[in-house]
């Protein structure tokens, strides 16, 4: 299996559609211990990656997201965007010239962008961020592929994403405007790490990659 | 809501076509990002000094984009950062080969921004340093300075590296300069009273009819201590003790002394507390060399002070007493204005 | 009272004691006085002008003696007349022979004062001319425009008159500036807070939390009506509407602009006022030669700003243009700072 | 009769006695229309000018009133304050170089003082004001000398200062402070009247003048 430039963009589509439906749910998570403004800010970045992807008219499947990190953060400069752009643009940089994506390409780019977020953020495994969710679902991919079919793994991914995010109500916020609540961050689960789930349900549907 | 505002969402856009339109010989607004630039740049050979941070700070950070300060400014919504792409738009406007340095708060928000601007600039082989300010003591302590929030003390390292950019340094110099000035700053601050973020519609925090709480942050970050609130001369005392201690200062030396109003604090306040400064200070013998006393980075309407302390050396008095120019900061050189008075 | 003071008592004579320690190169406290003078005065042959009033209005008055503004203040205490004392000594300290001119707002007290002092001068064969700053459109119908209170607009005749001053104009012809500047500036302003006078403690009137009175003056007298706050854009307006009208100016006329913020009103709301205004006197043929934004004449915390016209004609224009600096307020001349930008 | 500058020095020492007697039924006044300070500059100014008095080395009467009028002012500059200056200066203008003064003198001297009142404030009769006791009593002195001597006279013109006070209850202020209650002010004594009430007591005092 080789991902071509049309189904990544297939992808993205896919992506900001479940994005906006699930964007009133970002909302509520942010506002138990944030700004409430995860679903609206996610939904305009992902939108305009959609759109971006739409309207692009090469194949090197890098380039797209080295550009699509600025256009991702140009309308979501808020924390998460800004690390999803990050993320967005470390995939471009490790897909660099490439027109067709493999299986461990995939992997690495993801395996890039969440090393790009952790740089970035600062942020560790445990500190009740996106990291909590994305981290055990690139590695429960990667470990997944060595065994197993992409759409089988991708399933487990989305699944020990599902995991990881449920796992962050436990835990108390050192990270962003949730560590201003102190304790009182325990017993909600992380928004950011909601949005990871909600990425990888996408990736994991059928008939995408 | 007791602010003068339009429809709430526009309230930053609105505000910096209002500079825009108010400045157009001083300040340009890029056509595709919400960022300023200086009207006269890119200057050849000059390194280009980037600032920026979200709004309601006023005159910080737009407020020092000028003549021997900065070049370029991006404009992030009330308390919020600004994207990257704005901080790579002021940088490819102001630069000219001779390297662009980011200069700004340390807040989480903007250091990623700058952070991702930084790697996209690098992309077009424009180099850049980054410095980050972090002057208030009450955020951190002491051996672990660089953690600190960045907050009034922001303008001394404008004033000083931007003295150093104008007079053609290179950018390790520019760099070194505003480094050196952020480890020669202290700051700490009082709050009264909240402010409004326009979009929220309600206070930032509550505090008691009788209360202050020292050391809180610029956005209402939790402070080191809330309490009774105490005549003026007492809280300026307590202030200096905890910035002089965390230098220490001894006797014979000399800083410039910032007295910086949070927004609603009348001037005639902040003037009780300068007198009370300079006594104190010249108790202990320390030379007062230039002070600034006004509105230099303020939270809308919150009521406050912060006090600033810059150790000087004869390097950095003579980047101070560079003449600035920008709509909102003024300062003739040593000879005055008009040629001598 | 949530206020930064020590015994409200000493309100007054503390600020004025921390101004003249922070500027000592600029300003002189007099001995026996509450009174400030320019450093540098007398200067042979020039016309002083001495200004005064009460305090609570910083940077008016005390902020606008300097070069190219006035040469002495007599300072009262909170929204309190100064004694006619403090007038004669801030006369006679900067006086040299040219004759004196008094140049303040019209208020009851502040004129006995001013007169009582002319008349003290008089004795002592020291000539004065007394010129009164009324553009307070809100106070008084346009026909008895001579009635109305002085707000903002002072600084324009500061500005104007200091200028032909330091180009060592005649008392008649430094007069003739301050009265024509005068008859050619117009304000209006609009409260939402109150303030608070330190020796009283409480707020000096009570408005409610939705509401804005339209004209009021900054000590909080009655305005022209009261009503529910509207959005930024139809505030500016109404005030502009009034003051346009109260001229009028017509489409060709160069005006230059004064925002000013009444204290605790952010200067991003200023500007959000400024965008309006430019919007709508382009809209009417009218161009904006200079603009003013910042706090020129506050009410220590209240909230609120007026704004201020000023019709000019190439006379106007020159004075307007000249240098001026003090410790509170700084212009560059036509060249700009550090020769040429 | 004639009066030395010695006699004119008892006078002020007792006016400022008496003032300070008077002073917390002047606060009260002021405080039903103004801002309850005129007992405290009204003390504060007088017992400046009776200190200056009895440290007076010469006896040129009119130069002690000219200089008097500042010495007050400096420590009153409140409106009724600058008002007394202004009559004070006005009589030492009126009685320059005088060393003794007749009674005419001193109906000249109290109506300069009355005119430099109503000139520097542009008060008339009828406002609300001080003028509404000191004008009816100046004249009521005046009147009276035509036909009794000095004390009787002196004794009638602090009779109509009192009538005059009481008359301006039913006044509504036009000046000052006061004017800004408006009807309120209507029903309550002018405070500025009051005092003058208490100068022309001590005018009429035996033994003094
Ligand atoms: N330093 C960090 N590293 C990784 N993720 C972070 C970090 N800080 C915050 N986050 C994530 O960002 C999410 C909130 O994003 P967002 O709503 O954009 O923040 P804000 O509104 O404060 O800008 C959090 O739920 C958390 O998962
Ligand atoms: N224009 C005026 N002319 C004469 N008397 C005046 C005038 N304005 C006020 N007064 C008198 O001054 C008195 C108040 O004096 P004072 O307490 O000193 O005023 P304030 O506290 O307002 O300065 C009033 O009771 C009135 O008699
Ligand atoms: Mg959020
Ligand atoms: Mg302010
Ligand atoms: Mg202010
Ligand atoms: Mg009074």
């Amino acid at each position: 299996m080789a991902v071509k430039f049309e189904q990544v963009a297939a992808v993205l589509g896919k992506l900001a559609e479940e994005v906006a439906n699930k964007k009133e749910w970002l909302v509520e998570l942010d506002s138990a211990i944030g700004d409430g403004d995860l679903g609206l800010t996610m939904d305009r970045g992902f939108s305009a990656l959609a759109n971006a992807a739409s309207e692009y008219s090469e194949d090197d499947i890098g380039k797209f997201f080295m550009t699509g990190g600025l256009t991702f953060n140009k309308v979501a400069p808020s924390t998460m965007g800004t690390l999803v752009s990050t993320g967005i643009m470390r995939m471009g940089k490790e897909w660099k010239g490439k027109t067709e994506l493999t299986p461990e390409d995939v992997v690495a780019g993801l395996k890039a962008a969440a090393n790009g977020i952790m740089e970035r953020g600062k942020g560790q495994l445990g500190d009740k961020t996106a990291l909590d969710a994305l981290i055990p679902a690139v590695e429960a991919l990667e470990e997944s592929l060595k065994s197993e079919e992409m759409r089988e793994a991708l399933k487990k991914a989305h699944q020990t994403a599902v995991e990881g995010f449920e796992k962050t109500k436990e835990m108390q916020s050192k990270l962003g405007r949730a560590s201003w609540f102190q304790e009182g961050s325990i017993g909600k689960p992380d928004p950011g790490a909601g949005l990871m789930t909600v990425i990888f349900s996408v990736l994991a549907k059928d008939d995408l990659l | 809501m007791k602010k003068f505002v339009n429809d709430p969402k526009n309230f930053t856009r609105e505000y910096v076509e209002g500079v825009a339109a108010a400045h157009p010989d001083q300040l340009r607004l890029l056509d595709d990002a919400l960022s300023l630039v200086r009207a006269d740049s890119p200057k050849d050979g000059k390194v280009a000094i980037i600032t920026g941070g979200g709004s309601g700070h006023l005159p910080t950070f737009l407020g020092y984009v000028g003549y021997g300060l900065c070049d370029g400014v991006a404009i992030g919504d009330v308390f919020q950062s600004p994207g990257a792409d704005q901080i790579v738009a002021a940088a490819e406007a102001t630069q000219s080969g001779a390297g662009v340095l980011f200069l700004f708060g340390h807040y989480s928000g903007d250091v990623m921004n700058f952070d991702m601007a930084a790697e996209i600039l690098e992309m077009s082989d424009i180099e850049s340093k980054t410095v980050l300010v972090t002057d208030d003591v009450a955020s951190a302590p002491r051996d672990n300075w660089q953690k600190r929030r960045g907050v009034a003390g922001l303008f001394f390292a404008y004033k000083l590296a931007g003295a150093k950019a104008e007079a053609m340094g290179s950018l390790e110099e520019v760099a070194r300069v505003a480094e050196k000035t952020v480890a020669a700053t202290r700051s700490m601050g009082v709050a009264l009273s909240p402010c409004i973020i326009p979009e929220v519609g309600k206070p930032t925090f509550e505090i008691g009819e009788n209360e202050m709480e020292i050391g809180m942050g610029i956005h209402g970050e939790r402070g080191i201590r809330r309490g009774e609130l105490k005549p003026a001369d007492e809280v300026t005392a307590e202030l200096m003790d905890a910035i002089i201690n965390d230098f220490p200062l001894d006797s014979g030396a000399e800083v410039a002394v910032l007295v910086n109003g949070l927004g609603s604090t009348p001037l005639e306040e902040l003037y009780i507390v300068y007198r009370k400064i300079d006594q104190l200070l010249g108790d202990k013998g320390i030379k007062v060399y230039r002070n600034y006393v006004g509105e230099f980075a303020t939270s809308m309407e919150m009521g406050g002070f912060s006090i600033t302390l810059l150790k000087l050396d004869d390097e950095l008095k003579e980047l101070l007493d560079a003449p600035a120019q920008s709509p909102f900061f003024i300062q003739p050189g040593p000879g005055g204005i008009a040629g001598g008075r």
